[in-house]
This record gives C-alpha cells, sequence and structure tokens, in this order.
C-alpha cells in the first residue's frame, strides 16, 4: 500500500487514551464539573459552540420545528385539496354545472374556542418563561428550590385545563352541528369541516399529552435541563397548533 | 438521556435493523417479479403449491413488489439502514440526535412491513391497483379482488411508514445540523452526507402529504365522502353512493407530488456515496466539491416542483403539462451537472479497481443510461407515445431501481470492513459485479425496445388478447420478452456470489486493518474510540478539513481528523 | 433462444409500429431525433468513463472547472432547451388549440374492461347517457336515456370506425375507474377520468386497422381491454356509417 | 469558501430561470388563450382551483426546503 501521512499506529492510540491512561502523567480531564447531572458532564471535551446544557434544548427545539415542517405539509395537503373541492361541480342531467358544496355553518363556539386556544397558549409561554428565569434557574440548580418547576407547573396546568376546555369545545361544535343534522358524510363542505378539525384535535391531543407528560416530568425528573426541555418543546409544540388553528379557522370562517 | 445508552437504541443497532427490514423486503420483492417474468413469458405455468396465476394475482404481484422495493428497499435501506449506520461517525458525533425516536422509528418501519406482507392473507388478496394506487380503483371493493380488506390493509401498511419515515427524517435532520463535531463545518460535510440532508428533508416535506391524501382515500373508502370520486361513478354495476364532485386528478396530485421526491429519496444517498467512492479509489478531489453540494441541493429543491410529469396524458391542462416538462427538463442540468464531475474526477486518475469502486462505476454507467431517456419522458408529446409502456419501466428500473442498488452494493462493500472488522473477498465481489452488471443491462435495455414498440406496462398477459390487431402488437415483443426473462433470472442468480461472500467473510477470522480503503472521511477514524461502545461521549475527534485530501500523485493523502500541514497538498 | 431467432429470421420487433395519422411523422421524427441523441451522449459518456480509466499514466488533476464543467454543461443545455422547445412546439400543435369545427364527433368510452363508441347520427348530437340507466346486459351498455330524442339516431359500436383522411374529435370518458385510451399507431395516448371529459383530435392517413390499448391499470382485465381502430376510405366508411345509423334508427324507433 | 458557494448556486439560479424564461416564451407564443382542447369540459372556476393548489403545495414545499437548506447554513 502506498505511504501515507498518517502518524503510526502507536501515536494515534496514544492520543485516543490521553485523557486518562492511568499513569499520572496528565491530570484527569474528565473532570465533573456542570452540577446539573448529565452525562459526559465536561463540556471542554466538548466541540465549540455546543458546550453546556442549552445544547440539548436547541437539538429538540430543531427536531420540533423539522416536525412541524410535516405538519404543515399535512395541512397545507388537505387545504389545497379543499381549495379544489370547493370549485368543483358536475353536470346534470340537463347540462346545468352543478356545484353540491354547501358552506357549512361554523358554530359560534369556534370563537370561543379559538379565545381560548390564544389564552393556552400566553399560560403555556408563560410556563416557558418560568422555566428559564436566570435567578430562579440559579436557586433550582444550586438546590435552594424548585420555584421554577412549581410555577411552570401550575402554568402548565392552566395551559392543559384550557387545552382540555378547547377539546371539550371542540366536542360541543361537532355535537350542535349533529344536531343540525350535519355530519362528516352530508357535503363536501362537511367532509373538510370535519376532516380539517379532526386532524387538528388529534395534534392538538398529542400535545395535550405532551403537556401531561411535562407535568409529570417536571415532578418527577431530576435534572433541570431535562425538565426545561420538556416544557420547552412542549411549549413550541402548542404554540405552533394554536397558530396552525387560527389558519384553519380563518379558512373555515371566511374561506368555504 | 443517560450517559449509558441501552444497546437497542444505538444507532448501529438501528441501521442493521433497518437493513434486516429491507433485505427481507427485497428477497421477497424479487420472488415476486421473477413470478411475474415467468408468467408474462409463460401464461400456461403453473405455480407450485398454487396453480395458475390469474390475472389478479398478477396485478397483486405488481403491486406488491412496487410497493416493497420502492418503499422498504430504496427509501429504506440507503437512507434509514445506512443512514443509520454510518452517518454519526461520518459527522463526527457518536449517536443520532434522539435515539430512542430512531428506535421506535424502526420498529413502526417494521411493523409496517408486517402489516403489508400480511395484505397476501386477508380474504380477496393483496391490492391490484399498483404502488400508486389511483382511484376509483383503490377507492372501492368493488373495483375488483384485493380491493376491498387487502387495499385497506395496504393502506395501513403505508401510513404507519410515512409516520415513520417522517420521525427517522426528523432524526437525520437534527443530528446533521446539530450534532457535527468540532470543526464539522457545512462545507466539509461529505457528499454522502449531503445526500442523506436532502433526501430526509424531503422525506418531512412529502411522506406527510402522502398521509394526508392516504386519510382521504380512506374517508372515500369507508366514510362516503367523495374527496377522490366524481358524481355518478358507475363501478360493477353499482352506482356509488357518496357526496361530492371530487376528482381522481386530485389524487393524482398529492400522490405524484409525494412520488416524484419519493424517487430522489431513494437515489439520493447513492449518487452521494457514489462520489465520495469515486474520489477515494481515484484519490482525487471529487471534481467541482462545492458545485456537487449545490447540484445535490437542486435536485432536491426541483424535485417538489415536477410532479406533474407523471400526469401528461391524465387529463391534465396542457399548459400545467408544459409547465411541468421545463421544470423536469430542468433537472437534467444538475444531473449532468453530476455525471460530468464524476467522469472528470476518475479521468486518468488511474484508480485502483476495488469492489466498491467498481459497483460505483456501475451507478455512474447505470445513471447515465437510464438518466437520458429522463428528458425523453419529459417531453410531453414523446410522453404522449412512450407513457405507461415498457420504456418507463426500463427508464425508472436502471435510473432509480439498479442504480439504486449498485449504490447499495457499493455502500456494502465499502463500509463491511467498518462495520464487521473484515474485507469481502474481492474475486467473489467481482464476480458479482459484473454478473449483476450484465443482468441488470440484459434485463432492462430491451425493455426499451418493447416500449417503442407499443407495449403497455402492467398487462398479465401478452397473448391471448385475440387475433386483433391489439393481440398482433402484444405479440411482437413476445421473442423479447423471453429474453428479458432469462436475463432476470440471471441478474437474480447473480446475487448467489454475494451471499456467499458475506457467510464465508462473516466466518473467516481475517480482520481487516483499521483504515483498508485508505478513506479520508471521518467514519474510518471512529476505531479508535471504539464506536460500537453505548457510552455516550463526546468522540474527542476534530476534522480539520474537507473530505479528499490527496497528493498530486495520489500516493499520499491526509484525512479529516488528522491535524497536520496541508501545504504539502495543492490547494482546494 | 427465442430473440435469437427472432433477430436471424429479420423480425422487425424493435421497429416503432406502422404510423398512422397526421401528427405522426413530426412526433416519429423528433422521438428518434432525441434517441440517437441519447444514444450517442450515452456512447460518449461511457467512452471518456472507459478511456479515463484505461489510461496507463495518471495525468495531473483536471483544474480547469470552467472548461470541463460549465462549457459542456452550457452544450447540454443548449441541447436540452433545443429539444425541449421542439417538443413544445409539438404538443401545443396538438393540445393547445381544440379540433376545427368540421371535425368528426365520436365518443369514447372505457369501463372495466371494455371500449364502446359513439357517434351522434344524423343530427349530429349525442343524447344523455344516465349511470342508473346502464345495462350491459340489454344493449345499453353507456346508458342512454331513451326519452332523449337526440340520442334516437345514436350509434354505439365495440370498434372504432374512422374514414382516413378527416380529423376526428374523441370525447374520452370513462364510466367506472381510470383508462388509457392509446392507440400506439396513431402515437396517441390520453387517459379517460371518470367524471370528466377529455377531448382528443387528430387524423388517421391510412386506412387499416390498428389497436387500441388500454394503458391505465384498470381491473384484473386490464390486460384484454383492447379494441380495434378500422380506418375505412372515405368511401368504403360513408356505406359503413350509413349502413349502420339504419339500423341503428330502427332499433331506436319504437 | 462561502462566498464562492453563493456564486456558484447564483449561477446555477440564473442559468435555470434564464432557460425556463427562454422556452416558457417561447411556448406562449404558440397562441395558447383558448386551451381548449382537454379542458374544455372543466370550467374556468376548477382550473383556477387547481392552478392555485399547485402553487400552494409546490410553494410551500419549496419555501419549507430552502428554510431547511437555511437552517445547516445557520449553525456554524
Amino acid at each position: 500500500m502506498s505511504p501515507i501521512l498518517t502518524p503510526p499506529e502507536i501515536d494515534r492510540r496514544h492520543r485516543a487514551h490521553e485523557s486518562d491512561n492511568g499513569s499520572g502523567r496528565r491530570p484527569p480531564t474528565d473532570k465533573l464539573t456542570g452540577g446539573n447531572g448529565e452525562g459526559g458532564d465536561n463540556w471542554n471535551d466538548r466541540p465549540q459552540g455546543r458546550r453546556g446544557p442549552r445544547e440539548r434544548l436547541s437539538q429538540v427545539r430543531m427536531g420540533l420545528f423539522f416536525g412541524l415542517f410535516a405538519v404543515l405539509m399535512f395541512f397545507i395537503a388537505i387545504v389545497s385539496a379543499f381549495f379544489v373541492t370547493r370549485a368543483s361541480g358536475h353536470f346534470d342531467a340537463y347540462s346545468h354545472y352543478v356545484n353540491e358544496w354547501l358552506p357549512t355553518t361554523i358554530p359560534s363556539i369556534l370563537w370561543l374556542n379559538t379565545a381560548v386556544l390564544l389564552l393556552s397558549s400566553a399560560s403555556a409561554e408563560m410556563a416557558r418563561r418560568s422555566m428559564f428565569r436566570e435567578v430562579d434557574v440559579m436557586d433550582e440548580w444550586i438546590g435552594l428550590s424548585r420555584r421554577t418547576s412549581q410555577r411552570a407547573a401550575a402554568w402548565l396546568s392552566v395551559t392543559l385545563g384550557l387545552g382540555g376546555l378547547f377539546l371539550v369545545g371542540q366536542w360541543i361544535a361537532w355535537d350542535q352541528l349533529a344536531a343540525q343534522h350535519v355530519f362528516f358524510r352530508s357535503n363536501p363542505s362537511s367532509h373538510f369541516f370535519f376532516l380539517i378539525t379532526i386532524a387538528h384535535a388529534i395534534h392538538l391531543f398529542i400535545g395535550v399529552s405532551a403537556l401531561i407528560a411535562a407535568l409529570i416530568g417536571l415532578r418527577r425528573s431530576h435534572k433541570l435541563a431535562s425538565r426545561q426541555i420538556l416544557v420547552d418543546a412542549t411549549v413550541w409544540y402548542w404554540h405552533a397548533m394554536g397558530l396552525l388553528w387560527i389558519f384553519l379557522f380563518v379558512l373555515l370562517e371566511y374561506g368555504q | 438521556m443517560t450517559a449509558q445508552h441501552s444497546r437497542w437504541t444505538h444507532h448501529r443497532t438501528v441501521g442493521f435493523g433497518y437493513v434486516a427490514i429491507s433485505l427481507a423486503a427485497a428477497c421477497v420483492g424479487t420472488v415476486l417479479s421473477l413470478l411475474m417474468r415467468l408468467h408474462l413469458t409463460w401464461p400456461a405455468w403453473s405455480l407450485p403449491l398454487h396453480g395458475l396465476i390469474l390475472p389478479e394475482e398478477y396485478l397483486a404481484l405488481v403491486t406488491m413488489h412496487g410497493t416493497l422495493m420502492l418503499f422498504f428497499v430504496l427509501t429504506v435501506a440507503p437512507q434509514s439502514g445506512f443512514g443509520n449506520l454510518i452517518l454519526p461517525a461520518q459527522i463526527g458525533a457518536r449517536r443520532m440526535a434522539f435515539p430512542r425516536l430512531n428506535a421506535a422509528s424502526m420498529g413502526l418501519t417494521g411493523l409496517a412491513l408486517l402489516v403489508l406482507l400480511a395484505a397476501f392473507f386477508v380474504p380477496g388478496g393483496s391490492p391490484i391497483s399498483g404502488w400508486t394506487a389511483y382511484p376509483p380503483l383503490s377507492a372501492t371493493a368493488l373495483a375488483g379482488p384485493g380491493q376491498g380488506e387487502g387495499m385497506d390493509v395496504w393502506l395501513a401498511a403505508i401510513a404507519l411508514f410515512s409516520l415513520a419515515s417522517t420521525l427517522g427524517a426528523i432524526n437525520t435532520l437534527t443530528t446533521i445540523v446539530k450534532l457535527r463535531g468540532e470543526g464539522m463545518s457545512w462545507q466539509r460535510l461529505p457528499l454522502t452526507v449531503w445526500g442523506w440532508f436532502t433526501a430526509a428533508l424531503l422525506s418531512v416535506l412529502v411522506f406527510s402529504v402522502l398521509l394526508a391524501a392516504l386519510a382521504m382515500l380512506f374517508c372515500d373508502r369507508h366514510l362516503q365522502s367523495g374527496f377522490f370520486l366524481p358524481t355518478g361513478d358507475l363501478v360493477n354495476g353499482v352506482l356509488l353512493q357518496h357526496h361530492g364532485d371530487g376528482s381522481p386528478l386530485l389524487w393524482l396530485h398529492l400522490f405524484w407530488f409525494f412520488g416524484h421526491p419519493e424517487v430522489y429519496i431513494a437515489i439520493l444517498p447513492g449518487m452521494g456515496l457514489t462520489s465520495m467512492v469515486l474520489a477515494n479509489f481515484a484519490h482525487r478531489r471529487v471534481f467541482a466539491y462545492r458545485l456537487m453540494i449545490a447540484t445535490t441541493l437542486l435536485i432536491g429543491f426541483l424535485g417538489i416542483l415536477v410532479w406533474g410529469h407523471h400526469m401528461f396524458v391524465a387529463g391534465l391542462n396542457p399548459f400545467a403539462g408544459s409547465a411541468f416538462a421545463l421544470s423536469s427538463m430542468a433537472i437534467a442540468l444538475p444531473s449532468s451537472a453530476k455525471v460530468l464531475s464524476w467522469l472528470a474526477t476518475i479521468w486518468r486518475s488511474r484508480p485502483r479497481l476495488t469492489t466498491p469502486m467498481l459497483f460505483a462505476l456501475g451507478f455512474v454507467s447505470l445513471f447515465i443510461t437510464g438518466g437520458l431517456t429522463g428528458p425523453i419522458l419529459a417531453q410531453p408529446i414523446l410522453d404522449e407515445y412512450l407513457h405507461n409502456t415498457f420504456f418507463v419501466v426500463a427508464h425508472f428500473h436502471l435510473i432509480m431501481a439498479m442504480a439504486g442498488i449498485f449504490g447499495l452494493f457499493c455502500a456494502t462493500y465499502y463500509w463491511f470492513p467498518l462495520l464487521f472488522g473484515r474485507l469481502l473477498s474481492e474475486p467473489l465481489g467481482k464476480l458479482h459485479f459484473a454478473g449483476t452488471l450484465i443482468g441488470a443491462y440484459g434485463t432492462f435495455l430491451p425493455m426499451h425496445l418493447t416500449g417503442l414498440a407499443g407495449e403497455p406496462r402492467q398487462y398479465a398477459q401478452l397473448t391471448g388478447g385475440g387475433s386483433g390487431p391489439a393481440g398482433q402488437l402484444l405479440q411482437t415483443t413476445l421473442p423479447l420478452q423471453h429474453g428479458i426473462t432469462y436475463a432476470a433470472f440471471f441478474l437474480a442468480c447473480a446475487q448467489l456470489p454475494f451471499l456467499l461472500n458475506l457467510v464465508l467473510t462473516l466466518r473467516s477470522h481475517l480482520l481487516a486493518t483499521p483504515n483498508p480503503w485508505s478513506a479520508t472521511t471521518m467514519e474510518w477514524a471512529s476505531q479508535d474510540f471504539d464506536e460500537a461502545s453505548t457510552e455516550d461521549k463526546p468522540t474527542g475527534l476534530v476534522t480539520y478539513r474537507g473530505p479528499c485530501h490527496y497528493s498530486e500523485d495520489g500516493v499520499s493523502f491526509l484525512p479529516q481528523w488528522e491535524s497536520g500541514a496541508t501545504s504539502t497538498l495543492p490547494p482546494e | 433462444m427465442h430473440s435469437a431467432q427472432a433477430i436471424a429470421t429479420g423480425q422487425r420487433f424493435w421497429r416503432l409500429p406502422v404510423d398512422a395519422s397526421a401528427h405522426g411523422p413530426a412526433l416519429d421524427t423528433h422521438l428518434l431525433l432525441n434517441l440517437w441523441i441519447a444514444l450517442a451522449l450515452l456512447a460518449l459518456a461511457h467512452l471518456i468513463l472507459l478511456a479515463g480509466l484505461a489510461f496507463r499514466r495518471r495525468a495531473s488533476r483536471p483544474v480547469h472547472t470552467l472548461l470541463l464543467e460549465y462549457l459542456p454543461l452550457a452544450a447540454l443545455t443548449l441541447l436540452f432547451a433545443f429539444l425541449a422547445a421542439r417538443a413544445q412546439q409539438l404538443w401545443a400543435a396538438q393540445r393547445y388549440t381544440g379540433a376545427s369545427l368540421t371535425a368528426m364527433q365520436v365518443e369514447v368510452t372505457g369501463m372495466q374492461f371494455a371500449w364502446y363508441f359513439r357517434y351522434p347520427g344524423a343530427d349530429a348530437a349525442f343524447g344523455e347517457t344516465k349511470p342508473t340507466l346502464v345495462a350491459p346486459g340489454e344493449g345499453n351498455p353507456l346508458g342512454l336515456d331513451p326519452a332523449d330524442r337526440h340520442g334516437a339516431d345514436d350509434l354505439v359500436t365495440s370498434q372504432l370506425v374512422l374514414p382516413a383522411g378527416r380529423e376526428v374529435d374523441l370525447a374520452l370518458h370513462a364510466q367506472d375507474v381510470i383508462h388509457g385510451f392509446s392507440v400506439p399507431e396513431m402515437r396517441l395516448k390520453q387517459n379517460a377520468v371518470p367524471g370528466q371529459t377529455a377531448h382528443i383530435h387528430f387524423t388517421p392517413t391510412q386506412p387499416g386497422s390498428y389497436a387500441i390499448l388500454c394503458t391505465q391499470l384498470c381491473g384484473l382485465g386490464h390486460y384484454r381491454m383492447q379494441a380495434t381502430m378500422l380506418v375505412l376510405p372515405p368511401a368504403a366508411f360513408d356505406t359503413w356509417l350509413q349502413a349502420h345509423e339504419a339500423a341503428a334508427g330502427k332499433r331506436g324507433q319504437p | 469558501m462561502k462566498g464562492r458557494l453563493r456564486t456558484n448556486l447564483l449561477r446555477w439560479v440564473w442559468l435555470v430561470s434564464l432557460l425556463l424564461l427562454g422556452i416558457a416564451a417561447q411556448s406562449f407564443g404558440q397562441g395558447c388563450s383558448q386551451c381548449l382542447d382537454n379542458t374544455r369540459a372543466t370550467p374556468p372556476a376548477v382550473q383556477a382551483a387547481y392552478r392555485k393548489a399547485i402553487y400552494l403545495l409546490g410553494g410551500t414545499g419549496a419555501a419549507l426546503f430552502i428554510a431547511g437548506t437555511l437552517f445547516i447554513r445557520r449553525e456554524r
């Protein structure tokens, strides 16, 4: 084989173990720093720009945002089908162009639901912010108090309540429509109304589950960073679902 | 996340899981295709323990072959399989961003495969509407056997698969964006990583569109909606009862919005790997490296905007056809740029013709051959003649299926020493390469001719259609079809040396040297820090430069992980 | 081997089918041009590939990005642009405008697994069809409405008979699932999608009988969904049409 | 380095868009205001809806693709 510029094997082996080769020649470099109980805590070993507990947070956020891309595309696909179906019709026996689309009357409770969802987003944001308030974080880090988590838990419970209220409100809306004999299968417009609201409700249900998980996590997890991540990711997801709902609501209210 | 990861969420375990899934799917899919060839050539041949292959059974074979190969082999193996096995090490990381999510999406993919295979055993058998599942054929159980429960099972399997792929792609993207090791700036990423990145980005964007379409099709099937069904549709003497003036065209749009990027998801990782392997064995930097990054992204980007070229004769507005034709033609340019760069990379480089290099060269050859018919099919007026003929079958099998498989074999031979510490046998590998190349060309080149003769695809039988002009037209290609069947069997048999090679090598005790190919990318440094370890510690590796640093004479090289003067090497 | 025999006996399976339509020759020319270009590029690329491998002496690394990458790329761009432009011209000529008003009107209906063709009869108007009236067993596969007087003289056949040299405007329908209407010898293909009408127009030039195939997977009988297109000299066509319309008219009268 | 990639990318975008424009202009010179044939039975409103849907779907996809590639550039 060709001569290579790589240093000989022994050198590489040596360097790989130089952090702790037991000879006492070097001080151990993987001493515990940090304090939030993260694994592999020696941030000096980490590449520039990714030292510290925020690294995992930003990873999770990034993953979440890519996931939200997918969620957005899911709804965009349905909405583009919505536009096409709204315009489509057929020629009847007398060569008249018939469009079966009968705009679904949006139950007025949806306005209330929207307000509830906005409120829940605000309370979620309060929870998120309280997880990152510096003074409290320091306190909790040192072990003086668990104030951040207590505050966040309170706000998250409010969010959970409001989120549940929203889902109940959606249920009432479907119920009201059913009372008017508007079902999924009634009309092209109602297909879309139910498809969109139910798909959104499923996504919101995932959000509710995440809230519950976050609440459990706040109680159970010993690591501040993990609790921050849980709350942060849940809240960003919650915001995104709120924003998505406003878009869908406007579409259903004014776009039919 | 703890310092100690479970073996089950280790990226290599997950990667091997994905590879196992696609290997199983590939075996089943190959058997199905051989049955199709047998039936097409000898319609009177009866399958042992089963009997004659009925037309609907032939279509079930078509559907399952397409679904298995496209979803579970060409999407899973390069992207999820080798992506998980190699990607973290190649960017200087020890793990994927979300190991547990990763294991979960692998499990979901496996579940999807099991659900799909269950379609063989439900009443009515597996669906017969092809992997594209155009409604109304796919929207009602009345349309034929297999369109009842078989179709429902298919929908469930593909929905699971979409979910799993989206989750897997999120993981890949986050890993590439966030977990790159120190010094691994985005220009230093190997082209393989760019391929995985672009493919993952496409997956995130399009699989959810497929999921939405599947949900709507499910509503059409069971909830009497009419998203894809027109008014007054009479199937099998029964007027479909549903509300709304939907249109099958809507499904075509949504499906191909997914379907076209899907083929790029299948092939982009292969393109990236080919670039790196060619450079590695030619001992040269990939020619016009940054242009290669740009073209990878551009192919992905344009891939989102060309779906209409599957619909030129499907009832699309002819202007839309023109627009899609132009965007499709535009893809020929970045693809040509890639081919030019590959040719320039190996030009007079006296490369080492090892098995992975041969498969990479085969990839280039197949990519050229299959790719050149792409612009032909992108012209609506020619597609009017060639649409849904064997010409199209030849085109996509060469460029996507065969090139994709060559990419996979290249990956297997190239990374085998990294994964198992042993080199696959070279003589057997070369035999495998020669057989596969001859088989691939022998099978799919003649299909161009039968396509030009006007023979449509997805026909359960080419004879017995009567003595009219249609029957005569179909029969003219029969001699060629015989040849194709022999070649297909030859192609399948050509895989035996590979299996033998795997068994012999895994049983041998000859260990490979740490970097047997003199590679420059980061994954080969990883043997220093015990890649198989489940401990979540930083690798301690630093990337000092881009990949493929070789001296002018190609004798010496400088891997990415070595500090050291680059001054002996020419500037990039 | 059969293929070897076929080549030896000179069976011309690699030829395009007969070209019997007015727009066909231009399409064929363009297709062949494309195929030759593709073949030439294929040969060229493989030649470069193999030559690059065959040289025993290593050359210094190619550095002229402009020369090696952008120049060929510019040439290819021009080539592809030319092909695309030419294809657009042909496509536009065929599809952007409708059939002339004097074109013969024929309605084509695809259903699992047959093609039916309907001529409007003497009144030049198609009668209404209703899906509820469809009864293939009773000789009414299209569901012609007997109450519609336009439909009384409509002629429904299972063979598409056309005069040579006259433009034809086909209105494609599908009753159940998507079908693909394809006549290789006419260089014609268009899907018939249920719920919508697709028009396609062409002029057959050579008398003869040609294959009509279904090219969109439509169910288990897809492979046998075939019909015949019979192109007759104008005089023979007139005789055929009159004879059949007379028969259809008799049937239509109560 | 970054600059050169950007120049390369830009050059590509220009090349492709020029090509597209050139050919599109060519095809629109064919007197295509009728668009009669295949779409005779499809009312303009439906065609417009399809167009809108295509723009929406393709546009969102393309925008998100670009956003995704920007992520990787933003991170170091």
